[in-house]
């Protein structure tokens, strides 16, 4: 029988496809309904210590081979979502929670609330390209990552992910900082900084201006990085950056990503995309006789 | 994809007070009921239902706030920026349909009347807070024998809400559906009221947009996406929602009350 | 009248569109094609000390949104180059030379030697994503790229544009250094660092492992990285990445390019190209009124 | 964009001593002349050209090299990755027409034969060096009535260079076109002898390639890219053209003799 299981760090998913944070993770029913819809865990949306407004509209460009966003972060705070947590939890959905904040001491504030929430491990945000303070201002210096990591594994017991940006010459001393530091897992990549300016208007149409690109134009990019990391760490490594199709996710599993996180493919292909990922690799490893999954990871290094 | 399209400003009606019409041309499909996201450089990007769904689209505004009073100030000539179309639109019914407007909602539900080969298959209910607000009475007698009009000050029509008129109008005549937009509180009275008519019917919501793809989460009604799996939902969908009629959620994603 | 002329640091161009470096620049008589067919200026490829065979194939690989190559920067070594760029001046192409190195010195020996030759500016490629000890290796140390753009001016007079990867946190203090280092001007982006692995092969597609990605799924990279510099330096800024139309150009331009290189769109769309892009934004000046391109630069800018 | 396509082998030929062809379903069109880049994962990644572009295309390879060996050597049943079609193909004349086929070269010029209506409109010349290096000469008489082989050795056919043979030919008979693959010294003769006798032609030429789309300049041969402004050129392009039979350019772009 193929197994499409994966253990990652100790979080054990039936399928390697997981819900990439902000994406319809700010309720406890959505991040249900992305489960329901096939997906082996779900991140949350992004939260921080208190409700965030995010930037105002348009923080989103459609482009012919992806999006470009600039929510801001919008959350409801840490002290409110505990609510839409315990729902996702309670309707059977392995969750992920991730934090951002600007310094350690909060990341791991944020972390170990999320833990008492009942999620299964935690995602740290050190990779949003577009919110100044956060994200990947903190997650391009190898002492701050290690510092941040540092802090949050010593408040929490359940696996810590550190989700990193592809917007730095540094990827690979990054990846070496989470690993030294205690990181159970690197998941890479969050979206690439780029803006989009309408010639009609002759102004940024993104209200924050700079943005995150996601999409299918990113995937050569996350591939890369996936595979650059693999060389040099040994803690699993999740994959993310335009995975639209079973072949997409393969391609990053062949990296050597244990796993695979789905966002603009959502908007872009409909919620149904777990379960075609799934359905393509399963029909992948039925055909080539591969008992599991993870025999595949990693395999296109010579 | 939806590529950003700016399209010069065709027409513009005053329909009411506060309410304005911008046509323009938009060559794509719509089906009633689905959304555009307009641009307002500088200031937003907000949705909008196409009120007219012709080859000449349009929009109707009712000016409310920042954008959608700059957006009632464009004059024909003018240009406008719009993404779309977004949604899972109103179905096409066949059944004697009542068509039920509240305020602004009419933009979004006048199309099915456009759509109908059969003035006798659809009547239409329009209600606004007092006279001056009733939009698209003269539109609607175009495509309908009966269209009746109610104000909640008895300016026009009947007194009392369209929620109490479409109960009325449920008394003289059995409909197979209702199709309706406007407040919320008003959708869930008319749910009910339909029910007890033993009349199902299609209700589209309003929530907080900002992708409008279905991918930022902002607008979930109970873990439902308002811009993808709605803005139009059958009754029996937001009967099993929990915050229909109740509550929404904040930029923030915080609950808060309607 | 409305005119496409610009002049980039004294470098006067009949109309703002440039042969990207390594796009058939290998050779005189190609680079003169190119400015036939309507470009304002042709950067040859980037040219180094000795003869370089490059990588063996696959060097490209075609994606729906865009290029991945890795050639390996192939070229003939500056001596045998001399006759190619004396070719192309006597045909009467105005003509950017193109160098790498691994270091300062050699920089500037190639940088003169290409002064004699002929060409009119030379621009120093820091920002290969894919040849180790050079381009963005360097390009990304504001520190190195000083060392480089100070040994280069002292030993040429004529303008020296130096071309910078995205590839890097680090994109405004280097757009800095070169500024105060003397460049005349910033040529953004090369390539962006990718892969693309064959899942049928099991392996990375180029021979090289890891390439640059190119063409339309790098222009809100490329663009944003014109803007954000744009506002740091008061050197002019050529545009690149991912440019096939003329409102492409005009992205950029209101970015706060001065004049733009187009490359994968040589391949996507043809020679033409330089024709369309400049027919589209004569036509633009005309139906506004507009007298001259350069009263559009950075004009995205509040 | 070309999607690299990873196809099954259907069928080995083996047509002469180091010359295989292999079959594959490939489902893009194709014209005579043009050719695709076949990866050999690990090893390299080569232009070739098709010499079958019916539904169950083909590639007919000489080996000559590690690739080409690698190539050789696969099986029914094995797969390979291509990319294309690239280029520009042979035109489809109008005119009776002599197709001269140097060694390799008939891979690229066998389709025009199958693509030509009417037997007697076509004839073909073949050569190679000696006897077991000739190929596609049954293929040739299903097309034409007038297939005509040279060896150098004179092993079989005339003995002498195809161009000898060609000379011959065109003395014997009033031909409105050239069509013409082989190695460039052979097709810069045969240019030169078509000019003679007032035939004039199109020849499709080799040149170190890499990109197959346009950008990478590689394949360039005074200013014009083999791989999209060719590899078919008319013979008063190749006139124009001071490296033609003469130089070529090496992987590092240095011009060096052919
Ligand atoms: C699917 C849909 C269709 C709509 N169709 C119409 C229509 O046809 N005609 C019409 O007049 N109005 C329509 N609206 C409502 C319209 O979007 C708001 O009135 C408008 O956004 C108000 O903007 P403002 O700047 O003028 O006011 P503000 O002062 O900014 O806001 C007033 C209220 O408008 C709502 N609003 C603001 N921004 C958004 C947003 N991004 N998404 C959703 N609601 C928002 C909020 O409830 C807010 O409290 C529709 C809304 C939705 C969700
Ligand atoms: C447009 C075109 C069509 C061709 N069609 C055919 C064909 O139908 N059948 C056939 O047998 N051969 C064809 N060739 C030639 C074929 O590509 C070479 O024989 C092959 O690349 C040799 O590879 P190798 O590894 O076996 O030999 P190597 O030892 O690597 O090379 C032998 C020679 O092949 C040539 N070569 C190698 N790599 C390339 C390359 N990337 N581009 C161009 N030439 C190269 C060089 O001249 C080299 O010296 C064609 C070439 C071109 C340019
Ligand atoms: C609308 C949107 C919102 C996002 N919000 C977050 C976020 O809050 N936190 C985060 O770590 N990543 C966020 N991301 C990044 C995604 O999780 C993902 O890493 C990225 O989009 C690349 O994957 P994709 O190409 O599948 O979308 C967001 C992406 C999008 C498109
Ligand atoms: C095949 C290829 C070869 C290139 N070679 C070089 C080079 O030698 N030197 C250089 O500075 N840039 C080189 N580039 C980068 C381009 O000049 C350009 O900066 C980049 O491709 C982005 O522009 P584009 O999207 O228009 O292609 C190369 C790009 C391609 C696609
Ligand atoms: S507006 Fe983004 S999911 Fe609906
Ligand atoms: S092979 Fe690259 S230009 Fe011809």
């Amino acid at each position: 029988m193929a197994s499409l299981r994966v253990n990652v760090a100790g979080l054990v998913m039936e399928n390697p496809t997981i819900l990439g944070s902000g994406i319809i993770g700010e309720t406890g029913e959505s991040l249900l309904s992305a489960y329901k819809a096939g997906a082996g865990a779900v991140v949350t949306k992004s939260i921080g210590l208190e409700a965030r407004k995010g930037y105002s509209n348009p923080t989103l460009v459609e482009l012919p081979f992806g999006y470009l966003n600039a929510m801001g972060l919008p959350n409801p705070g840490i002290e409110s979502f505990g609510e839409e947590v315990l729902l996702a939890v309670r309707g059977g959905a392995t969750v992920i929670g991730s934090v951002f904040a600007s310094e350690a001491e909060v990341f791991a504030q944020l972390s170990s609330k999320m833990e008492a929430f009942g999620v299964s491990a935690v995602e740290l945000n050190l990779s949003c390209p577009h919110a100044s303070g956060y994200g990947m201002e903190l997650g391009v210096d190898p002492g701050v990552v290690r510092e941040i990591v540092l802090a949050v594994k010593k408040s929490v017991t359940i696996p810590v992910f550190v989700k990193l940006t592809p917007n730095t010459h540094r990827i690979i001393e990054i990846a070496q900082a989470v690993q030294a530091a205690g990181g159970d897992s690197i998941v890479a990549i969050n979206t690439v900084k780029a803006m989009a300016i309408s010639i009609e208007a002759g102004r940024p149409i993104l209200s924050n201006i700079f943005g995150g690109l996601s999409g299918p134009a990113v995937k050569p990019i996350g591939v890369r990085c996936v595979y650059e990391m693999y060389d040099v760490v040994d803690i699993p490594i999740i994959g993310a950056g335009g995975i639209e199709t079973w072949q997409d996710a393969l391609e990053y599993i062949m990296a050597g990503a244990v796993a695979v996180q789905i966002g603009s493919g959502i908007g872009r292909r409909g919620l149904n995309i777990f379960k075609e990922v799934n359905f393509g690799l399963e029909r992948y490893l039925k055909s080539r006789g591969i008992e599991s999954l993870g025999e595949l990871v990693g395999t296109a290094h010579a | 994809m939806h590529k950003l399209a700016f399209l010069r400003i065709k027409e513009t009606v005053v329909e009411g007070k506060g309410f304005k019409t911008l046509r323009f041309m938009f060559n794509r499909k719509v089906r009633p009921g689905q959304f555009v996201m307009v641009w307002i450089p500088g200031v937003d990007e907000i949705p909008m239902s196409l009120s007219y769904l012709g080859r000449i689209k349009g929009i109707t505004i009712r000016e409310v706030g920042e954008s959608t009073k700059i957006l009632g100030s464009l004059k024909v000539g003018d240009s406008m920026a719009i993404r779309g179309p977004f949604g899972r639109g109103f179905e096409r019914l066949s059944g004697k349909t009542l068509l039920v407007c509240g305020g602004a909602g009419a933009a979004a539900v006048l199309p099915i009347a456009e759509e109908m080969d059969n003035r006798e298959r659809v009547d239409i209910a329009i209600g606004a807070r007092t006279k001056d607000e009733l939009i698209f009475e003269e539109r609607s007698k175009m495509y309908s024998d009966n269209v009746r009009t109610s104000t909640d000050d008895g300016s026009e029509g009947c007194e009392g809400t369209v929620v109490d008129l479409a109960k009325h109008m449920m008394k003289e005549r059995k409909y197979d559906f209702l199709q309706a937009c406007g407040p919320e509180s008003m959708l869930s009275s008319l749910l009910k009221v339909g029910k007890e008519h033993g009349v199902s019917g299609q209700f589209s919501l309003e929530r907080f947009m900002r992708c409008g793809v279905g991918i930022c989460g902002s607008c979930v009604i109970n873990g439902k996406r308002v811009c993808t799996d709605g803005p139009v939902f059958w009754g029996e969908e937001l009967e099993s929602m929990s915050d229909f009629g109740r509550s929404k959620r904040d930029e923030s994603g915080q609950k808060i009350g309607l």
